[in-house]
């Protein structure tokens, strides 16, 4: 089992949620984060102090995913989720050796 | 008469215009009049909407996250702190009969005020008579001797004790806000006589404060991170509506100075309006053609400018002359609150200098060269008031020599309580303290 | 007497109504009354306090994290703009005696106004005597003309640009707000001639910010994501806030509208009050009923709109008719903000034709019916003004003629002058803008 | 003349001291005051003020975020229903002739309220005569019978149903709020007769909300988690806007049941101001103490203390009074929302009791004790309205009376009105709506 | 090593902590996080509009432990964060190859 | 390629990220968190009720890095963000099995 997380802009969640759903994908977990890379933030200015920004709001997609899965999840996310302007994220697979669904007891497959 | 015996008049009846040109004392028996303390008891509501929630909500909304509850604590426990005080004393040393340059104890715990007369302030031929009763003066007055002290702590927000704050507050109250309002108030004080004209507190209040804030800034020291670190606001929500509540509270501010529900108090409130909208559109262009977008802080920062100098001359301008003023602040503060600022390297944190210092001193002398006499025709003084520009430059030398007066003995004042009060509690919070943030560490609170 | 005659009559005395039926104009060394002047100085303040914080907060309230910045700021600097707008020609050309279609230019500048007698507006057999100065009702009226813009920016809100809203609210202001208010204030305008009623404004301010909003609505576009995305507000504590302001100030704009502290002043409260909060409940429960839950922003909206639609009648209609034109203000404004919206598909972002608009015409209407003629009985007038239910079809037409005129007027003008601004410099930021926020892109600045 | 008549003169008396010490009845075709108009217009404006925005947010702010839309609803929704209900028939039966214990149906729906002349209340010798017109009586007092019930809300916030509310709050205001009210401020009602002294209100609407609030927290139960669970308030910035909007709008309040723009007025203000301060300080002082920090909730909450018990007392007691007032509320009210509510284990939630009817109480008694007979000197009782302190202990006995009839009245009929609500609708939420927040299950909406 | 993620109702958090705490856990990082699964959201009402909230507010939970007692750490969250009803959200496990302290420098199982 | 999480204190994060920004680090993505460990909380004050607050704020640092840099990332982590006191917080490296950029649909090493 996989954990697939991608960091996206934040506008293009609904469309990301609406793909994965579409291959099946049954349940997912958003958090809001800041992320820093090559896209630069706009300026802000402030009573004559101006900061780049360089910390721009995104959102992380956590998508826990049997191994057969993977590849069409994580394909779906790059399609859904590009702009192909600067800044439109990145996606990490991470393993995952053990999953629960808290309600039943269920385990790995079927706890997602 | 001599030229200085002209101007003393002049002074007296500045003073007096701001006191709604009243006429000779009442009798005894004579009536309040019912009109003129509605509008009063009305100013007094809204001058102290000014600081809570006014100015405690302006400046909250433009710190960060981790001190948005200290820095509203400051304003509203100054209005606690002051509304004692004043009772006990302070409204005593500013208004007590004394002498030329403070009050006395004649009306300590307000013993002898009196509530069912119109009052008159002063004796002699130089007493200010008012249609309205004491006590109403006495919390119309409360309230500016309470939103000055409060202005003052922007100047060091993020970083002062909160022990510090009401002894440096407490005593600054009473030591330096008190004797400037007796100077330029009181028909026996100094200024009033020298013929200064300060409708509603361009001196008292925003020069005042302005350089005690400078001071205190100075004195502290700047903020950790200062320069290097993102400080921009939480939430400027919240400065804007503060902002909202300054402007419709300083129509009592100004027009509640006329004493009465005049067209004096009309004149005032246009004025006001004027030129804090043609401020906060003058920072608002300035900062556009600068930096290439208008913020939301400029213009409620230019309205505030415009707010502060149209103080001292509210009563005495015409709409053309507000107007003048109004884009003056705005365009001078928003530099002085950027480039001067930057150049000369201190941190105010929020400005206290740049806006109600300079604002201040923008406004009273422009004062000086714009009052049209046509306002403030009486039957002794028939040309009325005049600035420069109606061709009496004595006026401007008046408003110059009034500003720095006040700069001089508040600066100087407060570096002196700043240092008392440092050496006893101490004037800043602990390092740790300031990197938590001032809601935790001193208040055991947080906006979450 | 002929009919037209005496509607005529009728007009001029439901104007002079709405000036508190004042007597033959005052000598020239007549006193202004001090108790009149307080309560116009106060109610002057709580109108300015209807659009800042007021509508700033109502509005912003509703809209999402990224554009409530970007809110504040419309209502802010369309404050500073009018304010000096207003003083340099808006009040000439509302004003000003000019004709039956629009005022003049002698008051630019406000050249020519007085402040130490009482005010007299128009000449001749129409006259209308106050007892305050011309400067207070100057005053007055300029804090009308700044709500009335702010209210059309809720249409276009999260797309508009900001240069675009400077550019067309300042001509709006000059060539539909001014001309409205002299056709149904100044005696010589021509609705106050025909006798229309409009004790406040449901015709200048409400119905003309409605139809111009609809109008914008449509030209801009609709937002990106309009009926898809979620757009649920992002903090509706400040549209309570703001909802709640806009109460407590509306009894300025209402009981303000007597012009004096008087009985009818009283009353014009009370029908404020009893249409609020009937509406309230009306908007409450209906849907309560058909949506399954009360919600916050239903309550508040039909406040709104219970207020708006009381603004016309206040002066002319007893606790009965407040009643029932707070009921149904609160049940037609539900329906039209959710069904008629939906079913008709334009994206009014807050509902400025569905609240303003659409409340304006149940209130301008409802005067018509319900005006009780025992409330504005005059030696000249001994049956008062009557609607329809006692028997006076024709004041009924008189509403319906006014409303129709102005949305006709102000919807063509405003189209007009939205191609003209979206030819100069466009009317709508860039989709990226939009999709980043307003505040960010527009103002470099962001709630954090 | 024996001593129970006189203390019924004296009772009388002290009602026509709250009520402007007004002469004899006007002759009908008196004029009203239009001084004192635009007071009591203001006073009206700033007291719904307090409900909305004032305890709707001082409360918002205190509650955890699922919370804070469905605390701002409560408030809101009262003022709407109250506003129709007093119109229908809450005034008549609070201010309707009737007997000693509550008024009558004269004035349902306002029928027969005369508004263009001067308003005498109540008959024969006892009658009040005022300088303003009945409706505006009516609006003022009605801003009394919203900010009540909307008080109580605190008590049982987090976990009431909205419906209950309604019904429970709707005959609270007609078969609690308009007796009591009657009995204090009617010439005709029993404590009004027996002499009791209650300026503004301690009776009628403090000890009267806080003891319901107090047996409804009961009846309703402690809120899940309560003791264990971290219940601090979301957002103190709202409660203290809130706090600073209550202490601008207590002056109409206090000011206002002065029911004039007089110097007695003035004193009512100043002994507000100096309370209110002195209690800040006192809470903030007795919890820096005890708890190591000064909150920021304490000193706001000091303040409302404070507000609360010079209500009473506001025109009867000195500036020197007023401190001492001010003290003894903010330390005994801590006390009673700390260590009391621990010790006795209810759970109201936002100390209704603690600060309303704690604070009520010390203030109806210490009026008992303070009241300086100087400030209440009449032709007809020369040496005023005296306290035990100036030798009249019977004053202080009769505050008891009150007090204990207040308790014990509005204590039982709230507790039978809660089990009727409860029998019809329930008057808790379900455990999930409550763990889910009110604002998403009983609105549908949320703070983001 | 292993880290344990847990997503959980919100109000469940004291209870996991304390019984973490009981297994001798002495640290964990939270996170708020929006949930998307089965568990349908509340609708919410705006000016006649209806929105289904598709997300909702969960909690995740981070522990670092050491291998030994991972399956207690499992066991016991799934017993604290259970109410039974659709929502309880799930656990999952991933690999840790490396924990530092970052205070000391210490590693592994002495950095937890 | 690896995943390194960092729990740091909020202060230290510009520290950090100039840190990381040296050794040629081109993003990161942060999370605001709290904390839980041995560092005690301040006592918030509510009406008499004291709660000591359990959970601090903490800033969760997240970058993917590729096997040869690790090392060199943990170490200058470690010593940017730290300042001797308890609560500095802790590293964790977790084994990252793929990596894509969304914009290029580049993946592995060069997806940083
Ligand atoms: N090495 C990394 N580790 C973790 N997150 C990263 C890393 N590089 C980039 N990110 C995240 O991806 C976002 C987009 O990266 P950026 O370099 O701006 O553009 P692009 O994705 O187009 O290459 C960043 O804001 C950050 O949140
Ligand atoms: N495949 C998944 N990957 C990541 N998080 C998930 C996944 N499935 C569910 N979740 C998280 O678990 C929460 C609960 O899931 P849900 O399907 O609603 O109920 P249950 O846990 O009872 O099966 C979701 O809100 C989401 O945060
Ligand atoms: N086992 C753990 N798993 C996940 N996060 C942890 C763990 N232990 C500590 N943390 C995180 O590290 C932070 C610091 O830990 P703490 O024990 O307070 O101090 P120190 O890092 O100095 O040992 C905690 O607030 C928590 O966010």
């Amino acid at each position: 089992m996989k954990m697939v997380v991608a960091i996206i802009k934040p506008f293009k969640l609904d469309e990301v949620r609406e793909a994965l759903t579409a291959l099946g994908v049954q349940g997912l977990t958003v958090t809001e984060v800041k992320g820093f890379g090559r896209q630069k933030g706009q300026t802000e200015i402030y009573r004559g102090a101006e900061y780049s920004v360089s910390f721009l709001p995104k959102v992380k997609v956590e998508i826990a995913v049997t191994d057969s899965l993977v590849e069409r999840v994580v394909e779906s996310i790059q399609k859904s989720a590009n702009t192909g302007k600067i800044g439109d994220g990145k996606i990490f697979v991470l393993d995952v050796s053990h999953a629960v669904r808290i309600r039943t007891g269920e385990t790995n497959a079927e706890a997602l | 008469m001599t030229n200085t015996k002209r101007l003393a008049t002049r002074g007296a009846l500045a003073a007096a215009a701001f006191m709604a040109f009243a006429g000779p004392a009442f009798a005894d028996d004579a009536k309040i009049d019912t009109g003129d303390t509605a509008w009063m008891l009305t100013s007094t509501a809204i001058v102290l909407m000014m600081t809570i929630p006014g100015v405690a909500l302006f400046y909250a909304g433009m710190v960060r996250k981790k001190n948005v509850l200290a820095t509203l604590m400051q304003s509203f426990a100054i209005t606690a702190l002051i509304s004692v005080l004043w009772m006990v004393v302070g409204y005593s040393l500013a208004f007590g009969e004394g002498g030329a340059f403070i009050g006395d104890f004649s009306r300590v715990f307000l013993s002898g005020m009196t509530w069912d007369k119109p009052f008159t302030l002063g004796s002699g031929d130089g007493a200010v008579a008012f249609t309205i009763p004491e006590v109403v003066f006495v919390m119309f007055q409360m309230t500016f001797a309470i939103i000055t002290p409060a202005l003052i702590c922007g100047a060091f927000a993020d970083r002062f004790k909160f022990s510090a704050l009401l002894w440096f507050i407490g005593l600054w109250s009473i030591l330096v806000y008190a004797p400037v309002a007796h100077w330029v108030w009181h028909p026996n004080g100094w200024l009033f006589a020298l013929g200064a004209l300060d409708f509603a507190g361009g001196t008292v209040v925003h020069i005042n404060a302005g350089i005690a804030g400078l001071v205190a800034a100075i004195v502290v020291g700047k903020r950790k991170g200062y320069g290097t670190e993102n400080f921009s606001p939480f939430n400027l929500v919240l400065a804007v509506i503060g902002a909202s509540l300054l402007w419709v509270g300083w129509f009592g501010f100004n027009a509640g100075s006329a004493a009465a529900a005049s067209g004096r108090a009309g004149m005032a409130m246009l004025a006001t309006q004027v030129a804090t909208g043609a401020a906060a559109l003058a920072w608002m262009f300035a900062e556009w053609a600068t930096r290439g977008k208008p913020s939301v802080l400029g213009v409620i920062s230019g309205a505030v400018a415009g707010l502060v100098a149209i103080t001292p001359a509210a009563g005495f301008v015409t709409p053309g002359g507000s107007l003048v003023i109004g884009v003056v602040a705005g365009v001078v503060c928003f530099w002085a609150s950027t480039s001067l600022k930057k150049a000369l390297g201190y941190d105010d944190s929020l400005d206290v200098f740049g806006v109600h210092g300079v604002g201040g001193i923008v406004g009273a002398l422009l004062t000086g060269v714009l009052a049209a006499g046509a306002l403030s025709v009486t039957d002794a003084l028939p040309e009325g008031l005049q600035g420069l520009l109606e061709g009496n430059p004595g006026q401007l030398m008046i408003q110059v020599y009034a500003t720095a007066a006040t700069l001089i003995y508040s600066g100087v004042a407060s570096l002196i309580l700043l240092k008392i009060v440092d050496a006893i509690v101490g004037l800043r919070v602990s390092e740790e303290a300031e990197r938590d943030g001032l809601d935790l560490s001193l208040h055991g609170e947080s906006v979450q």
